[in-house]
C-alpha cells in the first residue's frame, strides 16, 4: 500500500483555524481538536471562548493546586476564570448559542458534504451517545469551521458528494479545515472553493481524495 | 414562617417518590449533580424512572447508581457516553432513550417550568432527531416544534439557600439546576450551606424562593471531576 | 331613585379576600382595591407577594426617607424590600406568573361571566390602554378571584351571563367577591355558587342585581 | 482589548440611527429606563421608529419625549397610559400601536434574542388580542402562537458594567432590560458605573459581556418616580 503524505499535524491546523479568530470574536471550540485552537490565539486579539455547559471567557487548565470541580468546561475538563468570566444557566447559554451572538465555532466532524452538511454525531458501528451540544451549535453559530482529517482510517473521503452518516446539520459549514488542504465558501448558497493546500500536496491528490464537489 | 428546610434527602423526599414517575435532575456530566438526593432515592428503590438529564452519569457515581440498580426505565438526555452500564442495558432492550440536543432540552425544561408549551428552534432541521416532528418555516427559516417538560418532581443541587428557598448557584455547577428547578411540580434542592433570611442580596439570587418546596443540607459532596486537566507550572 | 343597601366597604372586602390567602402562598395582588389585601395579612400566616415587574417578596411603602426609584411594584408604586426578597428580569417573572407557581392572583374587573370569564382592561368609551400584565396573570395563575363593585356606577350588574366587554380571560375566575356577596365555584367546569352575603343584604336582591346565574 | 466604552451617547449611537428602524428599550414605567440614549436619540432627530417597549412613558420623561417630536411611528408595548400625547396621537391616527401582554412581550424579547421563532402561551386566548394569531391545543389546553423579537437596536440601562460589558442590574429596575440586551442586532448600554476587569463576581452578573457591543456612562440620572406612595412613621 502507497503512503500517503500526511500534510499538516493536527497542531498546525489548530493554527491555521486561530487565523479565522478575529478581534472582538465570542468563540465556541468543539472537543478534540478544535480545542488546541486555543493554544494559537495571540496577544493581538481579544477573543472570549464560550463553552455551552453555562461559562463565557474560559481560562487555561489550572495548576494541580487550583483545580475547582465546579469549574469546567463542555468537554468536562478542569478550566480557569479570567477577569472576563461569567456563569449562566445551560438555557442562557443556548440563548447565546441559538441566537446567533457566538460569531464562530470550531468543530470536528466525521463527514462533511459539499452542500455544508455535517455529521458529527453518530459513529458507525457504535452506539448512539447522543448529540451533546452539536446539533445547536451548527444551527445557531454564525460561522461553522470544520476541522478533520481529509480521509478516516480506512482511506475514505471525509468531505463528501452526501454525508452516509446521520447529520448533525443541514448546509451549516463555512470552512473545512483538513489535514490536506482548506476549503472555504463566502456564503452558504456557494459551492465550497480549495484556498490552500498543505505543504507537499498537490490539487491533484486533494481531487483524488475527496468526494465533494469543489472549485478551484 | 413555612418550614422548607428537612432534616435529610428521607424526609424531603417522603411523600414525593412514586413508581413510575417522572424526575428531572440538574447537572452537566457530573458537575452539580444532586449526589445526596440521587443516593436516597436509590436507597428508597422507586422504580420504572424516567429521568430527565442532561446526562447519565459514570458507572458508578451520579445518575449511573440509578441505573446499576435498573430504577431507570427511560433517560430523556442530550448525551449519555461515558457509562458502560447504560450502555448494556440499552443494547439489550431494558432502557428506553430520548435524545434531545443540549440547548433544546435547556428550553424545554424552561419552557415547561414557564408555562410555554412549545416552542419552534432551528436545531436539530433535518437530522434524524427531527422524525415526528412539526416543521415549520418563519422568515425562509426552517424551525422545529419542540415541546416543554414538566417532571413529577425536580431534584437539584445549589450552593447556598435561605430559609425561603432563595438559592444561588456556583460557577459552573449551576447549568441545568435553576431550569430543573422551575419545570418540576415539587422541587427539593440539596444546597451545600445555609445562609439566613436576608443573607443574599437580592440582586445575586439566581432562583427565587417560589420555586422551591424542600431543601435539605447536601451530606454527599464527593464533586467528583470528570476529566482532571491541569497544566505544569511554567506553562 | 331608592337607595341601595352598600353592603361591605372596599376594606372590608380586601379583608375578605385575605382569608383567601393560605401559609406558604405566593401571591400576586392587582392594582385598586386588590392592593389593600395586604393590610389583612395575619403574622400568623407566611405569605409572599409577587409583582410581575421583577420583584418577588413586596415589602410595605417606605418611610420618606427611604424611597428607592429602582424599588416599585407593578403599579409604579414605591415599596421596600424584605429579607426574602429576590429580583428577576420580566420574562422570569412572567415564567412565575405563565408556568404556574404563583398560587393565587386578587384583580380587580369592570366584569365577569358566569363562565368564567374576565373583562378588565378596556373601559368602554375610552382609549385603550393595553392589558399590562392582566391576560398573563389571569392566564397563568392558579387561583383567579376578582375583588369588584356588585354593580357599574349606572346601576349595570358586573356579574353577567357574559362579558359585554373585551375579555382578559376566559374561564379563569374563581372566585368574585363584590360589595354585596361572594360567590366561589370548586373547579372551572361547575358554576357559581352564592357563599355569603354582605350584612343587612339578603339573596332576593342579590339576584335581581346580579345577570349571571349561580346556585346557591 | 476590544474598547466597548464610548465616550458619551452621540458617540456610542454613531452609524447605528437609520429612519424607520426598530428599537427595543428595558424599562418598566419610568423605572430602568435609557434616559441618556433617549435624550440622544431625540437630538438625533431620528424618525419613523418602531419602538418596543413595556410602556411609553409620560409626556414629558421617557420615551414620551420622542412621541412629542414625533419620532415615534408605531409602538409594540403591553401598556401605554399616563401619556396624553401618545393619546392625542394615537386618536388622530399619527401612531400605530400593536398591543402584547406583558408576558408574552417579555418571552417575545428573550424568544428573539435567544433564536426561538415563535411559542405557544396560554395568554390571551379568547381575547382580542387573538385574532390572527395561530390557536393551538397541547393537553387539551388552548395556546397561542407568539412570535420572537428581533431590534435593529436595543437601548438598555444598568446599573454597573465592566470593560467587557458584563451587565449588573439594580433592584426592579432589571426589569425588561436583560431581555432587551438580547434581542437588539447591536446593544448599547448606560450604566450608572463603571467598574474595572474583574471587579464583578463572575455568579453575578446578569448579562454577559457577549449581548453588549457599546457601553455609556449615563449622564441623565434623574430616575422620576411615578407613584411616590410612602407610609407614616408609626405604621
Amino acid at each position: 500500500m502507497e503512503v500517503l503524505p500526511t500534510g499538516w499535524t493536527r497542531n498546525e491546523m489548530a493554527k491555521l483555524a486561530a487565523i479565522e479568530l478575529q478581534d472582538g470574536f465570542y468563540v465556541n471550540l468543539g472537543i478534540g481538536i478544535p480545542t488546541l485552537v486555543a493554544n494559537h490565539i495571540g496577544p493581538e486579539i481579544d477573543v472570549t471562548l464560550q463553552s455551552e455547559n453555562g461559562m463565557l471567557g474560559l481560562g487555561p487548565y489550572p495548576m494541580a493546586d487550583q483545580v475547582d470541580a465546579d469549574i469546567i468546561n463542555a468537554g468536562k475538563q478542569t478550566i480557569t476564570e479570567l477577569p472576563r468570566t461569567s456563569y449562566c444557566s445551560s438555557a442562557d447559554s443556548f440563548g447565546m448559542i441559538r441566537g446567533g451572538h457566538i460569531q464562530l465555532s470550531i468543530l470536528g466532524a466525521m463527514e462533511v458534504a459539499e452542500n455544508g452538511d455535517i455529521a458529527n454525531w453518530m459513529m458507525p458501528g457504535k452506539m448512539v451517545k447522543g448529540p451533546g451540544g452539536a446539533m445547536d451549535l451548527v444551527a445557531g453559530v454564525r460561522r461553522i469551521i470544520v476541522l478533520m482529517d481529509h480521509v478516516s482510517k480506512d482511506g475514505i473521503a471525509k468531505f463528501r458528494r452526501s454525508c452516509s452518516l446521520p447529520l448533525t446539520g443541514q448546509n451549516v459549514v463555512d470552512m473545512v479545515i483538513t489535514n490536506l488542504a482548506i476549503f472555504e465558501r463566502p456564503d452558504r448558497q456557494s459551492p465550497f472553493v480549495l484556498r490552500r493546500l498543505a505543504p507537499g500536496i498537490d490539487a491533484a491528490l486533494v481531487a483524488d481524495l475527496t468526494e465533494a464537489h469543489f472549485e478551484r | 414562617m413555612v418550614q422548607k428546610i428537612y432534616s435529610n434527602a428521607v424526609a424531603a423526599l417522603d411523600g414525593h417518590l412514586i413508581d413510575g414517575m417522572t424526575i428531572v435532575a440538574g447537572g452537566f456530566g457530573l458537575c452539580g449533580i444532586p449526589e445526596t438526593l440521587i443516593a436516597a432515592i436509590r436507597a428508597a428503590g422507586t422504580r420504572d424512572l424516567t429521568v430527565v438529564s442532561n446526562n447519565a452519569g459514570v458507572d458508578d457515581f451520579g445518575l449511573g447508581l440509578l441505573l446499576r440498580t435498573r430504577q431507570i426505565r427511560k433517560m430523556i438526555s442530550s448525551y449519555v457516553g461515558e457509562n458502560r452500564e447504560f450502555e448494556r442495558q440499552y443494547l439489550a432492550g431494558e432502557l428506553e432513550i430520548e435524545f434531545s440536543p443540549q440547548g433544546t432540552l435547556a428550553e424545554r425544561m424552561r419552557a415547561g417550568g414557564a408555562g410555554i408549551a412549545g416552542f419552534y428552534t432551528r436545531t436539530g432541521v433535518g437530522t434524524s432527531l427531527a422524525e415526528g416532528r412539526e416543521v415549520r418555516v418563519f422568515d425562509s427559516e426552517t424551525y422545529l416544534l419542540e415541546r416543554g417538560i414538566v417532571a413529577d418532581l425536580a431534584i437539584v443541587k445549589a450552593w447556598r439557600a435561605d430559609p425561603h428557598g432563595n438559592l444561588v448557584f456556583r460557577k459552573a455547577a449551576r447549568n441545568f439546576n435553576p431550569l430543573a428547578a422551575t419545570c418540576g411540580r415539587v422541587t427539593i434542592v440539596e444546597v451545600e450551606e445555609f445562609v439566613g433570611s436576608g443573607e443574599i442580596d437580592p440582586d445575586h439570587i439566581h432562583t427565587p424562593g417560589v420555586f422551591v418546596q424542600r431543601l435539605i443540607l447536601a451530606e454527599n459532596n464527593e464533586k467528583r471531576i470528570e476529566q482532571r486537566t491541569i497544566r505544569a507550572e511554567a506553562a
